[in-house]
């Protein structure tokens, strides 16, 4: 295992201290229980939206704390989901009287530490809302298993989420506008290579030199299929159909295109990858009125890539151009 | 070779614990790389030094509150799916010991239930999944009769046969739940993670 | 080699496609011969800023080409310095008629081409000015070697003189401008893996399991230094020491602290090393004014880091603030 | 056997560089891989791919025409350090060979030596440096005598000396010379690349 770190158990508090020195002017770490707040916390009147995960998808969440995103995120061990406890005291620190709003990844963990952190934040007498991301279409969904996994829509729904709280909406309509957000958006992945999780030590699984994992999830684990490796042209046909499939896209709908990095390939990649995605989606008659492209959502060093597409509403457009400013996205201010 | 489980006897059992799990953290990290995330190992045993660092700073008065503290301590320390319900676990054993000064077979037994039954509440899970309850049903099930030690070998046994027996299956619940038919053939980690709480509370009943 | 691509061969050409389907708001690609400019070119009356460089070193330099940065950029084959034609169509381009900055990065292709291409650029009636980057401090510097190669600050010099053309600095000013940001600026990299031209399809050098090349160029080139992997605080360390030395910088000096990541490794890492290189320049007296942390100056897919330090003086921080809209950079609007 | 340069000996000159580039593409690259960026042959195989479609396109009228179209071509098509020294070479060349139907040795001769002056004036090389100016400039020394055939193939011989002769050296230009002490033991590119080319010409001419 080859990182620029000092020690597996140090990482995380360790790249917090980092955060904390070049951000200090957007984000105030709490290092336990570990969270990262806005540095003008609480924003009175103002919703409160917090998320948080394992850590080792950097930026998200930390990176997209601030102005007109998060108001805290709450970071646990490499891949793992946090504890109720730094959910709590996030809460605490950034409820503005207006409540919080938790934005939960499906997965079981994240599910079951953010219902208990709920529960105690409730007991504080604070509103709490929950809305669960699920929109990777990668994972057979039914009553009878954990369902889909949160991945790239999860970006996409904080940034819109963050407007809305920052423009005053309240507690229900801010919970209701990431539900349709979730319900709206849709992502797969592929991975081309495997990661290291620091503790392990070594890659949590293994491909041939000419194999891929389609359908991948963000923490390594395996995805729908494993294939040959094919030409960027063709992953983007794979990764898109599945999608397009599922909500179902339409012609004439207007969409959010979302070509996201795993971590370990380069932006030059991501481009021919995102060439290929646009062209497919205007033979389906779809309209890219807006996009993102790069590295948001990441399982640590993986090569790969997702692509989410977002079905936006007028609301939804007008939110994604409010501005923000957070370490990794920013714009208008 | 204690006749009821004492406060020194649970204590004991929660040391064994932390360096069960630091001495097979890297097993149980390999297990949940095959089907999960491969953090099981490291997060339980991150979750019992923590609550051995706590037992150390501030003994518990009692049997209930030691498995209280551990419950608060897995929770607020371990994370992920494991720490939740194994933290339930134990909050869940703490109710049922409120105001006992030990516990016979029947005590733990009603202790160990309502921890199970904490588990299926939050997790959602049935038997056959794939998960832990697959090592802790049967381990409620075989714990009878009035011999403590016995019972507690039995129990770890009947745990441990539950583990095997998630190898073949599918797994529903769970991030394992992802790989579905990919999942057969390999041991549920939580499972395995069980059968040591069980086999541990043996030896420091033994 | 597993690449994200379609074909060697293709994907400059695809990446820039796909970077300007992502984002024609802000630019337009010219095809044959290769450049991207911003979509609003040529401004009148303001200093138009060009530089170019092999691809594969993304977001730089297309991923800068916007409002308040640079007005073209002008890619060339992986790893490969562009031609003069591409640099000549994209002064005659962007010409706003107060003259082009070409901004070159101390390599010999690149020295060369951009020599060539200032000779037409000037023939065609255009004022152009020639700055050089060369602030790798690994590299001996001497007159009988090729000198220093250009590496992290270039992407400062970039930010700073595309705010000071903004604002109506004439050519002679600009460019004595980006010889004082690369007078002021030194950097070192690390590689802790190799990286894979595309058309070379195998690994440009190789390290054991256990080994890092210290002051790594941005192109694989070897470095200063073969070691074996050591902590995070260290590798800062040894990174900082001959930066730090160089210039010399001083207790007192305010300065902006950039941690770029080489491609392949995860923001977590890089924060992990800002944290003890933040450490370092305190201990040393310096004042962090301003910071950058992130992937802007990459090596295609190595995993790796490289520290810049820049002495800043009033101008250049107040420039570095100064709105910026481009595709990898952007604040203020 | 030709006795002189003609554009039809120029024009399968450049024809057969096509192919030999294309051919040693990848050992060009390696070499390139060892002490610099590993691009030197996709570079020379991609320029001379150009020169070869543009030469079918459009024939040029004369040799002095035929080196201007070449070197234009290089500097447009290469990049990196060789596209602007090789485009120098053939632009230098053509000066020195306007206005000739053909060239014999003496013609030639006075080709490559301003084209090799032109490299050294726009690369500020020096022999020695471990660059194409180590296979270059013992090729130009090595051209004399009248019969064509038998000085280019001296002329090649030199350069290939010339071109083993660089193993030893230290790196002082170009992007080798960032590895000090570390280039000693490995041939330079443009040292193999130059080989190549004159060896192509005493080929086409033989
Ligand atoms: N819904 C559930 N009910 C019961 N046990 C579960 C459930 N989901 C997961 N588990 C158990 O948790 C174990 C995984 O724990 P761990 O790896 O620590 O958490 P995570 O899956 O969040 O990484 C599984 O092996 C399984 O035994
Ligand atoms: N200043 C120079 N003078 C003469 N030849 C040089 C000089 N710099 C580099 N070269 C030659 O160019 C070759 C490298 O060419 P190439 O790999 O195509 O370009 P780059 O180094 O830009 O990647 C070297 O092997 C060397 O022979
Ligand atoms: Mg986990
Ligand atoms: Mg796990
Ligand atoms: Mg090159
Ligand atoms: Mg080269």
């Amino acid at each position: 295992m080859k990182k620029l770190i000092n020690a597996p158990e140090a990482v995380v508090a360790e790249a917090l201290a980092g955060m904390q020195a070049a951000h200090g002017d957007l984000l105030r770490v709490s290092f336990d229980p570990a969270f990262i707040a806005r540095a003008d916390a609480p924003v009175a009147g103002k919703v409160a939206i917090v998320s948080g995960g394992g850590s080792g998808h950097e930026p998200m969440h930390g990176g997209f704390v601030g102005h007109g995103m998060l108001d805290a995120a709450c970071p646990g061990a490499v891949f793992t989901s946090p504890t109720p406890d730094q959910m709590l005291a996030a809460a605490q620190a950034v409820d503005g009287g207006a409540g919080v709003l938790f934005i939960v990844k499906n997965y079981t963990g994240d599910i079951m530490n953010f219902d208990l952190a709920a529960e105690l934040v409730r007991d504080g007498g604070i509103a709490v809302e929950q809305a669960v991301i699920d929109d990777d279409v990668a994972v057979q969904d039914s009553l009878y298993t954990a369902g889909r996994r949160g991945v790239g829509t999860t970006v996409l729904a904080e940034k819109i989420c963050g407007a809305a709280a920052a423009e005053g909406q309240d507690l229900a309509a801010v919970a209701a506008l990431c539900r349709r957000v979730n319900a709206q958006g849709r992502s797969m992945g592929t991975a081309l290579t495997s990661c290291t999780v620091p503790h392990a030590g070594k890659p949590t699984f293994s491909l041939a030199e000419d194999e891929i994992e389609m359908g991948i999830g963000i923490h390594g684990e395996p995805g729908r299929t494993r294939m040959k490796l094919a030409p960027a042209d063709r992953i983007a046909e794979l990764l898109l159909e599945p999608v397009l499939a599922d909500l179902p896209f339409r012609s004439g709908d207007r969409v959010l295109l979302f070509v996201n990095g795993m971590g370990g390939t380069p932006l030059i990649e991501l481009y021919v990858l995102y060439r290929r995605a646009a062209e497919i989606c205007a033979q389906h008659g779809l309209v890219i009125a807006r996009n993102l492209v790069g590295n948001y959502i990441t399982s640590l060093e993986m090569a790969g890539a997702s692509i989410t597409l977002l079905k936006l509403d007028a609301e939804m457009e007008r939110l994604w151009d409010a501005p923000v400013r957070t370490p990794a996205l920013r714009w208008g201010m | 070779m204690a006749e009821a489980i004492t406060l020194p006897v649970a204590t004991d059992w929660l040391n064994r614990l932390a360096a069960r799990y630091a001495t097979e953290r890297d097993w149980l990290v390999e297990l949940d790389s095959a089907i999960g995330d491969g953090d099981h190992g490291a997060n339980l045993a991150r979750g019992f030094a923590a609550v051995r660092d706590k037992l150390q700073a501030a003994p518990p008065a009692d049997v209930a509150a030691l498995f209280r503290l551990v419950g608060m301590t897995l929770i607020s320390t371990v994370g992920g799916a494991s720490g939740p319900l194994y933290g339930t676990l134990f909050l869940e054993a703490g109710k049922k010991a409120a105001g006992a000064a030990s516990l016979d077979v029947a005590g733990w037994r009603a202790c160990l239930e309502a921890g199970v039954a904490g588990i299926r509440a939050r997790g959602k899970a049935e038997a056959g999944e794939k998960t832990m309850l697959d090592a802790l049903l049967p381990a409620v099930a075989a714990l009878d009769g009035t011999a403590l030690p016995a019972a507690l070998l039995a129990s770890a046994a009947a745990a441990t046969h539950g583990s095997d027996a998630t190898i073949p299956l599918i797994a529903r619940k769970g991030r394992a739940s992802y790989l579905g038919e990919r999942s057969v053939g390999h041991r549920d980690p939580g499972a395995a993670s069980s059968v040591m709480l069980l086999d541990e509370l043996a030896q420091a009943a033994a």
